[in-house]
């Protein structure tokens, strides 16, 4: 398969529309299996009582996020090194999904935290890295929007993408040492013993997460080549049909 | 000046250019070459791609497809060699209005690598008309004074390549006269130019090719 | 084109001295704006005892960071105007086509911001220690810390500044790009002084300090040129 | 796979911690469907832009 083939935005327009519904039914799937198992067949927790259900959209929601950036610095990478238009429109169409799923953990951390710490916030090493990841989305987003030229936007934020992936690992290196050293080892999520139905059930949640991520950037980059490109003539044929 | 029947070596050589400027392309698979001593002059309506191309020859503007070759070498990203040989002139003329002209062009030649006594300095600046303005600061200089500044720069700077996006505009009829006789210098001398510009570059009798851009 | 000029050649010992000179004599036509920020740095650092009130063991334990925060935004309020000037008037044309090694440059725009705003808060920052009645040893480890700090801050402030050249959005977008990464600067170098304060060894902050100022030394500028380079296209 | 919960009411309370419970997966339900919402109208403005682009070359 001519690998290039599909890197241009034309052809990738259509792949990606016959793609998506896939990935949607997908992920409705695997979130019903998901919740069946986590919610309606995993055994109360030992330690935690019910409240620890949470943790089938807390933790994939953070695996997501901190993935996503890392998609997001590999899209960058390939725009700035190859040049290329779709990668850049890739990164700007996961940005969104990204920041959406860093709010979602930081939400459900807090309101797991709420029972387990007694408050909604703590400064607790993943938390704390978890919100300076938001305001790396954010300066993404506010970065790739701020040029009239979208291609410099995308440059732009690319670069930006490539210094944040690899400063994250510093910053959450440096918020887990800052963190023991003011309160003592905080309590890990990990400390409960995961009984086999609760894990499977986190793991299908986590692939739930992917496809709905996958299929929703899908979509939006779609909506971008289109915002791209409207004056091309294949977009008046594609629109049409 | 009879041209020699043999073509000289090329010393420019810009291979199937195409650069896009957003949804808009602004030219696709163009060659030019320009020998020593030979001064190329991009004409074309305004927004039709000069200074795109320009800014593409110096290595500022990243090329959709095609290559730009500097003595029969291709311009690669961190070029040091090529930029040693380059004198490229933009729309702004590059003078901080803190610093007074003569400061100016240190600055300019410096950043250029190239080291010149105060005294070849001065002499410049009076070459072009900037004797009495030395210890001004530029913000008190007119639009074609500064010009002068970046003139004086192109006759302390030894580079082989002139790249220039309209070097007459805000020059008076001296100034330009000022600039004909520094261009004739240099292609005498075996330079090259390629320059974007709505007046007639060829200075009196010289020849100078021109490239229209759609 | 007379031919007694030397021919031009590109070193990296040239970039540095053109860049760190030519900002130098800058500030120095402009002596006002080094004050700027060196009176910013005291009145943020000033607000604190204002507004908690100037009960002195409180003041000395949240001193060191209230040092550090003000000492940031100092450093962060003269970024936006470290590419934008050159930006505007066409000399960064000039740099990114200059036979110079553009990393040569780069960390000497870096380094003369530096020396204009990072310095003066290091030789200011024991001033402002003792109004928060800090001990002189944890004075001395906190001006040891801001001089580790504050040119880490130069350096990555300053790709910050190269990305968002030509941006709309201007300050508040280069804060939003620019105080993510300053974080485990600022846990380090707070950390450090506090540390001295309360009696811990605070060489292991003040090393994390210099290892990241070295890599950030050796990294950073290329980033630098990379952003410059986007802006120049 | 027979069910943990003894009746939708025990379900719905969560062993008291309910409320936290469904404000976590209730936030993530609406951050979705704002997340799908945001899609479908950004589909449809690109597509009247389209439209406008072909109105106006249509014109000229």
């Amino acid at each position: 398969m001519n690998w290039f083939y599909y890197a241009s935005p034309a052809t990738f327009y259509g792949l990606a529309g016959r793609l998506a519904p896939y990935f949607f039914l997908l992920a409705a799937v695997l979130t019903g299996w998901g919740l069946y198992l986590g919610m309606l067949v995993a055994p109360t927790d030992a330690q935690q009582g019910e409240v620890y259900r949470v943790i089938y959209i807390h933790v994939p929601a953070a695996w997501m996020s901190m993935f996503l950036y890392f998609i997001m610095a590999c899209y960058g990478a390939l725009t700035l090194i190859f040049n290329t238009r779709l990668s850049g429109m890739m990164a700007r169409a996961i940005a969104p999904t990204g920041a959406m799923f860093t709010f979602i953990a930081l939400w459900t951390g807090a309101f797991w935290g709420k029972p387990t710490w007694g408050a909604y916030w703590v400064w607790d090493a993943r938390l704390t890295s978890e919100l300076v990841l938001l305001f790396l989305y954010f300066g993404f987003i506010a970065l790739a929007n701020a040029f009239e030229d979208p291609r410099r936007g995308d440059r732009a934020a690319a670069l930006l993408a490539v210094i944040g992936v690899v400063n994250l690992p510093i910053i959450y290196f440096s918020v887990k040492w800052w963190n023991t050293l003011h309160q003592g080892a905080s309590v890990s999520f990990k400390g409960t013993s995961m009984h086999v139905t609760m894990f499977t059930a986190m793991l299908v949640m986590s692939a739930a997460a992917w496809m709905y991520a996958i299929a929703v950037t899908l979509v939006r980059v779609r909506s971008i080549i289109l915002e791209r490109e409207r004056r091309a003539q294949w977009v008046r044929e594609a629109v049409k049909a | 000046m009879s041209f020699p029947e043999a073509q000289p070596p090329a010393l420019l050589e810009a291979v199937s250019l195409s650069c896009r400027r957003g949804p808009v392309r602004l030219f696709h698979g163009l060659t030019l070459t320009a020998a020593g001593g030979e001064a190329v002059c991009l004409r074309g309506p305004n927004g039709s791609g000069k200074t795109t191309l320009l800014r593409c020859l110096a290595g500022l503007t990243r090329l959709d497809a095609g290559e730009v070759r500097w003595s029969g070498r291709p311009i690669t990203d961190e070029d040091c060699a090529f930029r040693e040989s380059l004198a490229f002139v933009g729309h702004l003329p590059a003078v901080k209005d803190d610093l007074t002209a003569e400061e100016n062009l240190d600055f300019a030649l410096k950043l250029r690598g190239v080291h010149v006594t105060d005294g070849q300095r001065r002499a410049a600046l009076e070459q072009v008309g900037l004797g009495r303005r030395l210890t001004l600061p530029a913000r008190r200089l007119s639009a074609g004074q500064r010009r002068r500044v970046g003139l004086a720069r192109l006759a302390l700077d030894p580079a082989r390549l002139w790249l220039l996006d309209e070097p007459l505009t805000a020059l008076d009829d001296e100034g330009q006269q000022l600039f004909r006789d520094l261009l004739a210098a240099h292609l005498s001398s075996g330079g090259v130019c390629v320059a974007a510009t709505h007046h007639p570059l060829a200075p009196a009798g010289g020849h100078a090719r021109e490239v229209w851009l759609a | 084109m007379n031919g007694n000029a030397t021919a031009a050649s590109g070193s990296f010992a040239g970039a540095i001295a053109w860049s760190v000179s030519r900002d130098l004599r800058l500030a120095l036509r402009h002596p006002d704006e080094t004050l700027l920020t060196v009176a910013f740095f005291a009145l943020v650092a000033s607000l604190f005892p204002l507004a908690i009130g100037p009960e002195p063991q409180l003041l000395a334990r949240i001193g060191p960071g209230i040092i550090w925060v003000a000492a940031l935004l100092a450093a962060f309020l003269a970024l936006p105007s470290l590419f934008a000037g050159d930006y505007a008037d066409g000399t960064l044309e000039q740099m990114v086509l200059s036979p110079h090694p553009s990393f040569g440059w780069a960390l000497g725009k870096a380094l003369g911001h530096w020396l204009v705003t990072g310095l003066p808060l290091v030789i200011l920052s024991p001033l402002i220690g003792l109004q928060f009645g800090l001990p002189p040893d944890a004075l001395l480890v906190q001006a040891l810390s801001l001089a580790l700090g504050t040119p880490l801050l130069s350096l990555l402030g300053g790709a910050c500044a190269a990305l968002s050249l030509g941006a709309r959005g201007g300050g508040t977008l280069l804060a939003v790009l620019a105080l993510p990464l300053f974080v485990p600067v600022l846990i380090f170098g707070s950390g450090a002084t506090e540390a001295q304060a309360t009696g811990i060894p605070p060489e292991a902050h003040l090393s994390l300090l210099a290892a990241g100022l070295l890599l950030a030394l050796v990294a950073v500028p290329f980033a630098i040129v990379a952003a410059l380079k986007i802006a120049v296209d | 796979m027979n069910l943990w919960w003894k009746s939708a009411a025990d379900f719905w309370a969560m062993g008291g911690a309910g409320y936290f419970v469904w404000m976590s997966y209730g936030a993530l339900l609406l951050a979705v469907v704002i997340e799908l919402i945001g899609l479908a109208l950004r589909r449809r403005r690109a597509l009247a832009a389209i439209e406008e682009e072909r109105e106006l070359e249509a014109e000229n």
